[in-house]
Order: structure tokens, then C-alpha cells, then sequence
């Protein structure tokens, strides 16, 4: 209870017309509080049960043998999943690159544009995102056989079995809803600057497109890494659309030899061994490696930027 | 962002020299986990051939693989009824047997000799011609199917010995509590309910169909599964499935690898292969996308050599072709290593050369037919 | 903005244009016509309404009764994808209040909390899920004892799985479309003396409803057209249109699958109308 | 005024955020039908003593009372009080009309039959029932109709008339912060709070505000507590200003007053222009700053005390150079329209004075001071 200085009564919130709900409060909160951390364990739940399995000596699924840790280094040792991890790591890489930094300049000439039109482009922007992965898969790999098919014809002396299918596609696909995700998250951010801004930085005798560079990007840049963040997840993730879309690197080497190397992402690669086989708990290990990589990281992150706040205040007082 | 295509590059580098690769290739098409690393060491080392393989994990992926022409396979190994639609659409080219001497030294098992007289009268029978399929063809590993059972429900053994497909298909009779499980292909599940009708199972016609849909209706199936049946029989939640005597022994060797005996293993979860039964026979065919048909001839003869066979058996759990080889894994059977002397109780158990019995490999259903079953066992599942 | 800058967007344009429209108009083509393979032989193709007949007149008996089975796997779609969006719309919103409230300032951080699960494949995820909703499972092994009921197979291990896999995509919109309102409406509405139940109803809510709608429709839409999730976790007793449409392309009969997937592409279009009347361009989605 | 009873109360009011004294120990009474300005620079806790009189923000020590009763623990939805905000905090959903009903439509059904007069509504009713039966749909009606009624008053004393269908981005900045006051105003509060509400206003249609603010509360009788950080707007509208600084109020007091007797050098600096310059207090009414002897009115300290002498630009008398106390030289001279800024060296101090003649820079000025222009104030020890 409150120091009192005074003795004037207390007033209540019945004399004001409310109930007073106030002795239900800390109730409310816990029961909220453990919906939210409910929810959340939800969530992650699925990624526990990956980390245990990732955890168990025998390779059943159902059945926890014993602690061991043999399918960490085990990863290493599994070429095809190795080249699935590659495989996936390269596409979604190069994918997230490409969208973030041409995305970026897309957003930005899209958001040139006078409004109604922007908000067309917009529109079909969204399609990519909002429209059924299968479609978008089956309909994409439909295009790319064409494609194939045609550069075939116009290219007769290509080797026999070239094909455009591999990375070429898988990363063209992954592009296409990809790119949709950093020019959404992108396009808010942009809203947001200062319309002066450009002009500003021009007035200051900075060419159009350094301006973009140095004035610009920087006032995005919360955007621009939601949007590449969205974009890789989406990317690693993907199943359906790669699904469709994958095939083989395959390239000439100089010494006449060919290089060649499978390029089913990891979720395709999974998909293809559940049918008809066991995998091993070397997937789980890589699946848990890069949940705790990721949230060590983020919780890094955040701690350094804890650190960096406070010695800003301090510099201020 | 410069830190990020750095990471690319290096990523790049990383991959391209961990796959690099010298000397000529062979491509191959195959299942996951169908070859033994060992034989793999062994091939490369005595041809100077590099083998890529590439995964795929249904016939009909080989097929698409094939005609996509994506990649130029130079060998893969699709099953029988593919093997069938391959000939028929001229997809695979024919075996130089001069360059496989090997054929000579072995027998194949009666069992396959039946499977492949069976392919050539059912294409007899749709197309009017008559295909010699060792032309193309030669077997890689063949199995049966059956039904992985869950052997901790009293007096499901006892009862599937005694009355076979009906225990597992009338889900009214017997054992009514019981769950069971469907192999998620339109197909399989078509033939195995012809099977039980009495049927040849690669015939086709309206009312076959019909009745097909009221048995699988009638089994209440609680699951329609690929891989995910045999390790819920196993884990006991489920009580039977329809899987290959492949995929219980490929979780029995992993049990055996855990410690656990033989006998440990079916008191858990047995098999069991009913008569009639549906078989598969995986074959070695060389599409004709291949540009490296030498290389492709000399895995075939490599592969019937009746001890590279046996070693080739070692890790994948499915019958051998060939009674050579068969012997040679029955010669373990007084191995001190109890693994290899469990693997070849196992083979003498579930894949005895003697063993009599009707086998009907599926052939490939033209497109209408394979349109009409899935919409049917849709239909099932819709109504399930 | 300098006009020049608009020049930046056409490449992105003509990208949209090729990959948006192209392959919508040859899986409509598809859909309407005797093409069979994705090898196109345009010389003999001619239209045909044969598939929407096929699709039409699909009957199947079950006990003397008799139903599209189609109709009922679009049925299905709709019925899961409307109980898993109400479901994570009240879950997911509260979860994105409780978040705002929190006052954690970081937006970056908690959409990688938030996303983190779905670096993880998908496939491995459901088969997690359907893990533990089994009687004899890897939790139990440890615990003794289950910790979710034994449903693996049921319609509630299918929306509980969709449930955790989509609800990220109702949290996101709906926390952004929070994060934009101003702190100061609610002090006005408590100011103007309203409690804070009453307030979040009509100051907070609505002006959030962007946010909700955008989030629904990223739900929904996965949830109608995707298979992998229930597909598994049902053990693949329940079909939705995708598993339909799955089989049909897994099986090379695209005419039929290119149809449905026509049918699908109305949804969606649908619901793209419905969020460009509530967000006009998408600002809340993702 | 001293015998009225205060309506609001501050008492040992302390707010920390951060160990830091936001608000620290305010001691404050404010009367009916007073316009009271809270005046200071930002960060100074003026905001935040309002918040915690609004309620938004609870105090970590000390009591908030409010018609003599303690209202520390209720929520800002009971209390009688209405805000301005700085940023207006319109509703965006909802139309002008809608905004400013806002508040009367989610009132209880017991609040709104107090507030328009339980026995004016069921008469009204009864006009209407013809009658019949007055029924709940009926009074809820005739509810209704009052409060359009009372928006349409309270835009029209807003001088918004007509623009209720308006949606809240299709009129100005100035018009937004007439709603902003409508919405408030139409339900009657007994106190007004407005945290800077005319900040985001361009000049001519600050200056018209305020006065418009100050004839409203003059007519309506209703309490205004004001924040601002300008001290002309302080001056012009408020009653009485509390001026404070770092969480501690500085002085309270008259616009008059607080100009003319600033209590230490911070308000004199930051009410207005003045010049402090050190003396020392000699004895009654003699003051010296300066090397000079001035004679003062009105101010006691011990004799020979250092003090701070206040001298507002304007109160310099120039006079003829014989007839000066003090001659300075001109260093820099700017016209400003009604006056000129001069400033003057003296030895080395330098002055500031506000003269209605030009001088040239260069040029020597007598200054005399009369006694009553002279302020004093005592030394602060920290500074």
C-alpha cells in the first residue's frame, strides 16, 4: 500500500459506474501469460520433436534408445544429404541475393509510379505469393519446358541432354516468390521516407542512382532485411514449387569431363527418400544445428545491440 | 551484402570441390538407398567409372525423369509395369549382351523367369505383340509383397496363416479393432483387392473396378502410407499394412543392428507373404537418353556377378535374381558374424528360392485405366 | 520521385507479366484442351470440355449413397481451411497482442522467433507432429506418458497441424497491422472512458482488421490448396482438392489436374479481390 | 482563492523512470475554472505530470487527488477528466461525427440517463410515446437524438459545423485539432487536460487558437490544464503558470508575476529575454551591480548579500549621457519591427536592451534604471 499524505478518501471505481475487475487482474495475466508461452512451445513443437530424434541412438523414430550425438558429425559423412544441403544453400542463397537487391530496386520504381498504378502492380505482386504453390509449381515447370524446348530448337548444336531444368530453374522459380516478399516489405519503408528526401540528396549535387545507394537504401534498410529474411525463408522451405522445378547441374569440364551434381533442394531430396526409405537422424541433426545456429545468432544480435543502446545513453547524459 | 555473395562463393567453391569429379561417369537413376556403397567402391575402383546417382522415389518420377529428358541417364532401374511402358513407348535401347558375359555363369530364380513370362503375355494381351523382355532388361533385385503385421495382437498370426488376404481386407470378420494400413498407390491398392477377389490383378473393367471400391471401402483403412506403414507396425500403431517383405527386413536388419535377436523382432512385427501375392522385380535398363552405354554394360555384368550380388543384398533387404547368389548368402547361414547369419536366415525365411506360388507383377494400366482407379481410391478415401 | 526511378520497375514488369500470366493461360490451356503431356504438340490440339465433364459426372457409392468425390475434397478444403483460419485468427491474434503489448521493440527479432520453425523442413515437421500424436511415440518413450492425445489420422491432428504450421502467417500481419496503430487512440478511448475490453473492441480491432484480413487469406489460401500438411497427418485418409490435384499430376493426368487447379486459381482470385478491398497493396501480408 | 477548494491536487507526487526523478515531489492544487499551463522545456516532466493526472501513468509516490478524493488507483476511463492530445489521436475509422461521439456512444446506459438528466429523457419519451408505454427502445431514442444533438453543439463551438460526414484525413491539421477539442468538450469534463494541442500549428492559426482556447474556457467554466513549452502561449492564456525543470517545479505563479519576479535565473531566462547581472544588496531598497548604486523596491535579503539582479531587456530607460548611471557602447544593433535589439558593453559585461530608437554600433548610450524594474533574486549555490 501507497505512502498516504492525506487523509482524503479513496475513491472507487463503483462510484463511477464500473465494475471493478481488479482481483481478477493477476489471474487474467497468468492465464495469458501461459496461453502465449503455450502457443508459442506450439509452434515450436515440431522443432523439439526434431531436436530429440536428432538426439537418439537408434534411427527409430518411435522409440528413444539412448543419448548420443553420433548423427552431428554423421552429416558429413551422408554424401547425398550433403549435396541436398548444398544444393538448397546455394539456391536459396543465390535466390535471397538476387531478390533482396533487385527487389529493392523494384520496390523503388514501383514506388515512383503515381499511386493507382502502383497499386495494380502491387496487386500482381501479390499473385505469386498468394497463389496455390501447386499452381504455381506445375505451371511454372509447363513454361519451363517450353523454354527448354524452344532454346533447344533455335540452339541445335546444344548436347544432347542439355536442359535448362537444374539450377537455372530452381533458382527462376524460387526468384518468382521470392521477389514478391522484399517488395512488399520493402514498399511500406519507402512510404515512410521523407519524399524530400531524394530531392535533398540530388539538390546536393548526388547523381540519381548514387543517391539511391547512399540516401535511400540506408532509410530502408529495416525493410530490406525483413523482406530478405521473409525471402530466404521461403526459400528454404520450399517444397512444391522445387519440386517441380529441380534437375542436375551439369557442366563441361575442361578436360572433357562432365560435373555433375544433383540439384533437388533438401525438402525434395526429404520427400524422395520418405517414400522409400528411412532417413536418417543426420537430417534431423542439420535441421536442429541450424534452429539453435540461428536463434544463438539472433540472441547475439540482440545482446550486442543491448550493449551498443546503453552506451548511447550514457554518451547522452 | 558483400558478406553475403562471399558466403556464396565460398559455398560454391565448397560444393564444386567436394563433388568434383574425374574420369568418366556413369549416371544412374535409382531408388534411395539401393546400392551398396561398398559395390559402388568396388565398381569405381576396378572401371575407372564414377557413379552419380540420382534419387527418385517412384516409377513414375523415373518415367518423367526420362521423357523430360532433364538429365541424361545412362542406366536406371524402374520396376516391371514401367519397364513394360518404357519398351512400349521406345524409351530404352537394347542390351549389347556380348558386353555382359556374365549372363552365361548365372540362372535366374524360377520366380523371375515367371514374373518376366507374366510381363511378355500381359503385353500379349493389350497390344498384340510379343516382347522379349531380357532384351531390355535384366533383373536387379525382385520381392514380394505382403502383410507387416503387428505380432502383439493376440492371434493375428494364427489368424492370417490360416485365412491369408481375408484377415486383412474384411475388416468386419476379423478383427474389427484392428488398424490397417494401404500402400498409397492407386495401383497397389487396385491389384492387391483384385488379388483377394481371386483376380489377375492387371485386368481391368468397370465392374472389377466396382468391386475393388467396396473391398477397399470395407477394409476401413486407418492409413494410406508409403514408408511411414512399416515403422508404425513396428512402433505398434498400427496393426497391419500391405508393404514389401523388403521394407520388414530393412527394419529388421536395423533392429538387428540395435542388438535385439531375431526371435525379439517377429514376437514385434512379422510379415507375412500371402499366396497369391503381388511381386515387383527391379531391373537394370539403359534409357535412351544414355551417352555412356559402355559404361552402363559394364555395371550390368559387374552386378550379375554372384558375389558383388550378395554384397549388393547386404544393405538393401530385397531378393536376389539369381540363384547363385541366393547361394551365396545361404552360405552365411553359419557365419559367426550374427548379423550376416541373420541376414541369411532371413533370405532362407522369406525368400526361399523353393518356395511355390503365384506372382503377378503389375503391368502398366494405359492412362484412362490409371485416371479411373486413382479417382476411385480417392473416392475411398473421401469416404473413409 | 524522380521519373527515372520508375524505369527501375520494368524488368520486375515484364518478369511479372511472363511468369504471372503465361503459365495461368497454359494451365487454363490444359485445363480445356487435349493436351496431354508438358511435351506441347500444338499442331493437333483442339478444345475439349471432356474433363469438365469427367469432373461433373464423377460419382462414387459409399452405402447405397452417392457424391462427387471432388466436390467433397473442395468441401473438405473449405471446411479445414475456414476452421484453421477462425482457429489461428483467435490464437494467433492473441498471440500478436500479447507480442505488441510486450513492448518488445525489435520487429526483426520477432519475426525470426516467430518464422524460425519454418527453416525447418516442412515434411519433417508434419512427420514430428504425426511422431507424437501416435500412441507409441518418441516423447512417450521418454516421458512414459503422452503428451497429446493419441489422434494421429483424425481430423484434429490435421488442423492442429495446419493450425502450427500456418499460424505464423496470421501473427505477422496482424502483429504489423497492430504495430502501425498509434498508442495514443487508445489512451483517447480509455480517456473518453472506455474500459480496456471495450476499447480494444472498438479502437484497436478495427483499425487492425487490415492486418486480419490480409492474415486470413495467407492462411487460407495454403491451407485450401496445400496437401503435404494433411496428407501426413491424416495418415492420407482425408483428402483435400491439393492431395486430388497432387495425385493427378503425380500420375500424368494433367487435364484433370490442370483443371482443379483452375478451380483453385477462382479461390484465390477471389481472395485477392476480397484483400485489395481491405489492404490495397497488401501492406499487412508478409 | 485561497478559500476555494482545489479541484486537483498533486501531493509528494514522484515518478522515476530509469533512476531517473521524471517527476520529482510536486506539490501542486489547481481551483475550479482555472487555466493553469504547465511551462518548461522538454524532458522537463510536464507531460508526464499530466499523463498521471489523466491517469495513462501511475506515480511511484505521492497522491493524486482529484475532488478531494484519492484517485491514484483508477484507471483513466473513470476519471473526470478529458485530454487533448498533441497529436490529436483521431480516430482513423471513424468519421468526425463518429469521433466526437465517440466517448457519449460507449457510455453506459446509467451513465448517459445521468448525464442528460434522467428526468429530461423520460419526459421527452413521453412526448414522443403519445401516450403509450414508454419503452427502453424509446428513451434509447430519444438518448440518441441528444447526442447528436450534443455533437452538433459541441462541432458548431468548434466552428466545424458541417463537416461531420468528413473522414479524418480529408481535413486539415487545424480542423483535426478543433475535433480533437469537441471530443473532448462534448462530454462535459470538469477538467480539461491538453498536452501541447497547438504544437503542430502554424503560427497565425496558433496565435487564433489561443484565444479562441482561453474565451472557451472562460465561457464554459471548465478547468484547463495546459502544456506547453512555449512560454508565449503560456503568457497569453493561462491564469497561473507553473513553470518547471527537471522534474521540480520552478515557480508557480501569475503570467504576471513569474515575468516580472522570476524566482531564480532559470525561469528568468526562460520566461522572456532579461539580463542577470551579480550585485550586491546593500541595504534596503540599495542594491549594487556594476559599480553602480541603484535604488530597488520591494526585496529583502541580509545586508551585503551577492544577489542576482534581473533586468528585463525592455525596462532599460536610455537617457541623455550626463544624466546616465551607466554608459555602454553599442556592439551590435538589429531593427525588429517594433523595437530595436541592442546589445551594449558595459566593462565586460554585456546587456541586452530593447529601444524604440536606432543607435549606430559604436556609439556610447546612457542607461538609467528605474527602482521598480529592478528584480532580485537569490544566488544559487549549485550553478
Amino acid at each position: 500500500m501507497m505512502k498516504r499524505y492525506s487523509d482524503y478518501p479513496v475513491a472507487t471505481l463503483k462510484e463511477y459506474g464500473y465494475r471493478d475487475y481488479s482481483k481478477m487482474k493477476p489471474v487474467n495475466k497468468v492465464l495469458k501469460t501461459i496461453l502465449a508461452y503455450v502457443l508459442i512451445l506450439g509452434l515450436y513443437l515440431s522443432i523439439i520433436v526434431i531436436a530429440i530424434e536428432s538426439f537418439n541412438s537408434s534411427t527409430s523414430m518411435s522409440r528413444f534408445a539412448g543419448f548420443s550425438l553420433e548423427w552431428y558429425p554423421n552429416i558429413l559423412q551422408e554424401e547425398d544429404l550433403m549435396t541436398a544441403i548444398a544444393a538448397t544453400f546455394i539456391v536459396s542463397l543465390i535466390a535471397t541475393a538476387i531478390a533482396t537487391i533487385l527487389g529493392t530496386f523494384f520496390a523503388i520504381g514501383l514506388y515512383a509510379m503515381n499511386k493507382r498504378k502502383r497499386q495494380q502492380w502491387m496487386l500482381l505482386n501479390n499473385v505469386p505469393i498468394l497463389n496455390a504453390d501447386i499452381v504455381t509449381g506445375f505451371s511454372l515447370m509447363l513454361i519451363f519446358s517450353f523454354f527448354n524446348q524452344f532454346i533447344k530448337m533455335v540452339f541445335v548444336g546444344l548436347r544432347g541432354d542439355w536442359s535448362l531444368f537444374g539450377p537455372t530453374t530452381l533458382i527462376l522459380a524460387h526468384l518468382f516468390f521470392t521477389f514478391p516478399y522484399v517488395v512488399l516489405n520493402v514498399m511500406p519503408k519507402l512510404k515512410e521516407t521523407d519524399p524530400n528526401l531524394m530531392d535533398a540528396a540530388m539538390d546536393l549535387g548526388v547523381k540519381p542512382f548514387k543517391a539511391i545507394t547512399k540516401v535511400l537504401i540506408p532509410a530502408i534498410k529495416a525493410g530490406i532485411f525483413a523482406g530478405m529474411l521473409l525471402a530466404f525463408t521461403m526459400s528454404i522451405d520450399d517444397f512444391v514449387i522445387s519440386f517441380f522445378n529441380s534437375g542436375e547441374l551439369n557442366v563441361n569440364l575442361a578436360n572433357g569431363n562432365q560435373f555433375i551434381m544433383n540439384f533437388d533442394n533438401l525438402s525434395v531430396w526429404i520427400y524422395g527418400v520418405l517414400g522409400k526409405r528411412n532417413l536418417s537422424p543426420s537430417v534431423y541433426a542439420f535441421s536442429t544445428l541450424l534452429t539453435i545456429f540461428t536463434l544463438v545468432a539472433l540472441i547475439g544480435y540482440q545482446m550486442s545491440k543491448n550493449k551498443k543502446d546503453k552506451g548511447r545513453v550514457k554518451v547522452k547524459k | 551484402m558483400k558478406k553475403l555473395i562471399l558466403a556464396i562463393a565460398i559455398m560454391l567453391i565448397a560444393t564444386a570441390v567436394v563433388s568434383c569429379s574425374s574420369g568418366p561417369t556413369l549416371r544412374l537413376l535409382n531408388w534411395g538407398e539401393y546400392l551398396n556403397e561398398d559395390v559402388i567402391d568396388a565398381f569405381e575402383e576396378e572401371y575407372g567409372i564414377t557413379i552419380k546417382q540420382t534419387v527418385a522415389s517412384s516409377n513414375e518420377l523415373f518415367y518423367s525423369k526420362i521423357v523430360s529428358n532433364t538429365t541424361a541417364y545412362d542406366l536406371v532401374i524402374p520396376s516391371d509395369y514401367m519397364v513394360e511402358k518404357m519398351v512400349e513407348e521406345d524409351l530404352l535401347l537394347e542390351l549389347d549382351y556380348s558386353l555382359i558375359p556374365n549372363k552365361d555363369l548365372v540362372t535366374y530364380m524360377a520366380g523371375v523367369d515367371d514374373i518376366y513370362a507374366s510381363m511378355t503375355a500381359t503385353t500379349l494381351a493389350r497390344t498384340g505383340e510379343t516382347v522379349d523382355y531380357s532384351v531390355y532388361a535384366v533383373p536387379y533385385f525382385w520381392g514380394t509383397y505382403g502383410i507387416i503385421y503387428n505380432n502383439r495382437v493376440d492371434g493375428l498370426e494364427e489368424a492370417l496363416n490360416e485365412y491369408g488376404w481375408s484377415v486383412y481386407f474384411d475388416a468386419e470378420t476379423y478383427f474389427p479393432d484392428a488398424s490397417r494400413g494401404m500402400y498409397d498407390v492407386p495401383q497397389d491398392a487396385y491389384a492387391t483387392a483384385l488379388i483377394y477377389l481371386g483376380e489377375n490383378p492387371n485386368d481391368y473393367s468397370q465392374d472389377l473396378l466396382d468391386s475393388a471400391q467396396t473391398i477397399l471401402q470395407n477394409a476401413h483403412f486407418s492409413q494410406w502410407a508409403d514408408d511411414a506403414l512399416k515403422r508404425d507396425v513396428e512402433a505398434g500403431n498400427l496393426d497391419m499394412a500391405f508393404a514389401y517383405t523388403g521394407d520388414y527386413l530393412d527394419r529388421l536388419y536395423i533392429q538387428l543392428d540395435d542388438g535385439r535377436t531375431l526371435e525379439e523382432v517377429q514376437a514385434d512385427f512379422n510379415i507375412y507373404v500371402p499366396d497369391p501375392t503381388i511381386v515387383f522385380i527391379d531391373n537394370m535398363v539403359i534409357p535412351y537418353t544414355a551417352t555412356n552405354l559402355d559404361a552402363a554394360h559394364k555395371f550390368i555384368n559387374f552386378l550379375l556377378d554372384p558375389e558383388i550380388m550378395a554384397l549388393n543384398a547386404q544393405s538393401v533387404g530385397y531378393a536376389v535374381p539369381t540363384e547363385e547368389a541366393y547361394d551365396v548368402i545361404i552360405s552365411y547361414l553359419d557365419s559367426e558374424d550374427s548379423y550376416l547369419s541373420s541376414w541369411a536366415y532371413a533370405n532362407q525365411t522369406y525368400y526361399n528360392k523353393d518356395r511355390e506360388g503365384t506372382y503377378y507383377p503389375m503391368t502398366s494400366l494405359p492412362s484412362t485405366f490409371v485416371d479411373d482407379i486413382t479417382t476411385m481410391v480417392d473416392a475411398v478415401k473421401v469416404s473413409s | 520521385m524522380n521519373s527515372l526511378y520508375r524505369r527501375l520497375a520494368i524488368p520486375y514488369q515484364v518478369w511479372l507479366v511472363v511468369l504471372v500470366f503465361l503459365p495461368i493461360m497454359a494451365v487454363v490451356l490444359i485445363a480445356v484442351s487435349n493436351l496431354t503431356t508438358a511435351n506441347f504438340n500444338l499442331s493437333d490440339i483442339s478444345f475439349s470440355l471432356a474433363h469438365w465433364n469427367d469432373l461433373v459426372e464423377n460419382q462414387s457409392q459409399v452405402d447405397g449413397e452417392y457424391f462427387n468425390s471432388y466436390l467433397t475434397a473442395f468441401r473438405n478444403s473449405f471446411m479445414y481451411a475456414s476452421i484453421t483460419t477462425i482457429v489461428s485468427f483467435i490464437f494467433g491474434y492473441f498471440l500478436a497482442y500479447q507480442i505488441k503489448q510486450s513492448r518488445i521493440k525489435n520487429k526483426f527479432i520477432i519475426l525470426t522467433i516467430i518464422i524460425l520453425p519454418m527453416w525447418s523442413n516442412l515434411i519433417l515437421r508434419s512427420e514430428a507432429l504425426r511422431n507424437i500424436m501416435q500412441e507409441n511415440n518418441i516423447i512417450e518413450s521418454i516421458l512414459g506418458f503422452n503428451i497429446l492425445p493419441s489422434f494421429a489420422g483424425t481430423s484434429y491432428a490435421v488442423i492442429i497441424g495446419l493450425l502450427l504450421t500456418y499460424m505464423p502467417f496470421m501473427i505477422l500481419p496482424v502483429y504489423t497491422a497492430l504495430e502501425k496503430i498509434d498508442d495514443a487512440l487508445g489512451e483517447a478511448s480509455l480517456d473518453l472512458g472506455l474500459t480496456p475490453f471495450k476499447s480494444f473492441w472498438k479502437v484497436t480491432f478495427p483499425l487492425s482488421l487490415k492486418g486480419v484480413v490480409s492474415g486470413s487469406i495467407m492462411v487460407f489460401l495454403p491451407t485450401f490448396a496445400g496437401f503435404a500438411v494433411p496428407k501426413i497427418l491424416s495418415n492420407g485418409t482425408i483428402l483435400l482438392i491439393g492431395n486430388v490435384i497432387e495425385t493427378k499430376f503425380t500420375y500424368k493426368i494433367l487435364n484433370i489436374g490442370s483443371l482443379l487447379a483452375m478451380l483453385v486459381l477462382f479461390v484465390i482470385l477471389g481472395s485477392i479481390l476480397i484483400l485489395t478491398r481491405f489492404d490495397k497493396e497488401g501492406e499487412t501480408l508478409l | 482563492m485561497a478559500t476555494k477548494k482545489p479541484l486537483i491536487e498533486l501531493i509528494h507526487v514522484t515518478k522515476t523512470y530509469d533512476e531517473e526523478h521524471v517527476v520529482n515531489d510536486v506539490n501542486l492544487a489547481i481551483y475550479p475554472n482555472e487555466f493553469v499551463t504547465l511551462l518548461g522545456p522538454s524532458g522537463c516532466g510536464k507531460t508526464t505530470t499530466l499523463r498521471m493526472i489523466a491517469g495513462f501513468v501511475q506515480p511511484d509516490d505521492g497522491e493524486i487527488i482529484i475532488n478531494g478524493k484519492l484517485f491514484n488507483n483508477l484507471p483513466p476511463y473513470a476519471r473526470p477528466i478529458h485530454t487533448v492530445f498533441q497529436r490529436y489521436a483521431l480516430f482513423p475509422h471513424l468519421d468526425v461525427f463518429d469521433n466526437v461521439a465517440f466517448g457519449l456512444n460507449n457510455r453506459s446506459w446509467d451513465y448517459l440517463l445521468n448525464f442528460f438528466g434522467e428526468e429530461k429523457v423520460t419526459a421527452e419519451a413521453k412526448e414522443l410515446a403519445n401516450g403509450k408505454d414508454v419503452s427502453k427502445r424509446l428513451i434509447h431514442k430519444v438518448i440518441s437524438k441528444k447526442i447528436e444533438s450534443s455533437v452538433k453543439e459541441a462541432l458548431a463551438l468548434v466552428k466545424l459545423s458541417g463537416y461531420e460526414n468528413r473522414r479524418i484525413d480529408q481535413i486539415s491539421g487545424g480542423q483535426q485539432q478543433r475535433v480533437a477539442l469537441a471530443r473532448a468538450l462534448v462530454n462535459k469534463p470538469q477538467i480539461l487536460l491538453l498536452d501541447e494541442p497547438l504544437a503542430a500549428l502554424d503560427l497565425k492559426l496558433r496565435q487564433n487558437m489561443q484565444y479562441e482556447l482561453k474565451e472557451m474556457q472562460r465561457e464554459l467554466g471548465i478547468t484547463f490544464v495546459f502544456v506547453t513549452h512555449d512560454q508565449e502561449e503560456a503568457m497569453t492564456m493561462s491564469d497561473r503558470i507553473v513553470v518547471m525543470k527537471d522534474g521540480l517545479i520552478q515557480q508557480i505563479g501569475t503570467p504576471k508575476s513569474i515575468y516580472n519576479e522570476p524566482i531564480n535565473r532559470y525561469v528568468a531566462q526562460f520566461i522572456g529575454e532579461s539580463n542577470i547581472i551579480p550585485g550586491t544588496y546593500i541595504k534596503k531598497d540599495l542594491v549594487n551591480f556594476l559599480g553602480v548604486d541603484f535604488a530597488c523596491m520591494g526585496y529583502t535579503f541580509d545586508k551585503g548579500e551577492s544577489v542576482d539582479v534581473v533586468i528585463r531587456p525592455e525596462d532599460f530607460d536610455v537617457v541623455e549621457l550626463d544624466k546616465a548611471k551607466l554608459i555602454g557602447k553599442v556592439t551590435f544593433s538589429l531593427f525588429k519591427g517594433v523595437h530595436n535589439e541592442l546589445e551594449v558593453e558595459i566593462g565586460d559585461t554585456t546587456l541586452l536592451l530593447h529601444t524604440y530608437e536606432s543607435y549606430e554600433i559604436g556609439q556610447s548610450i546612457g542607461i538609467s534604471i528605474d527602482p521598480y524594474e529592478i528584480h532580485m533574486m537569490k544566488v544559487e549555490v549549485n550553478e
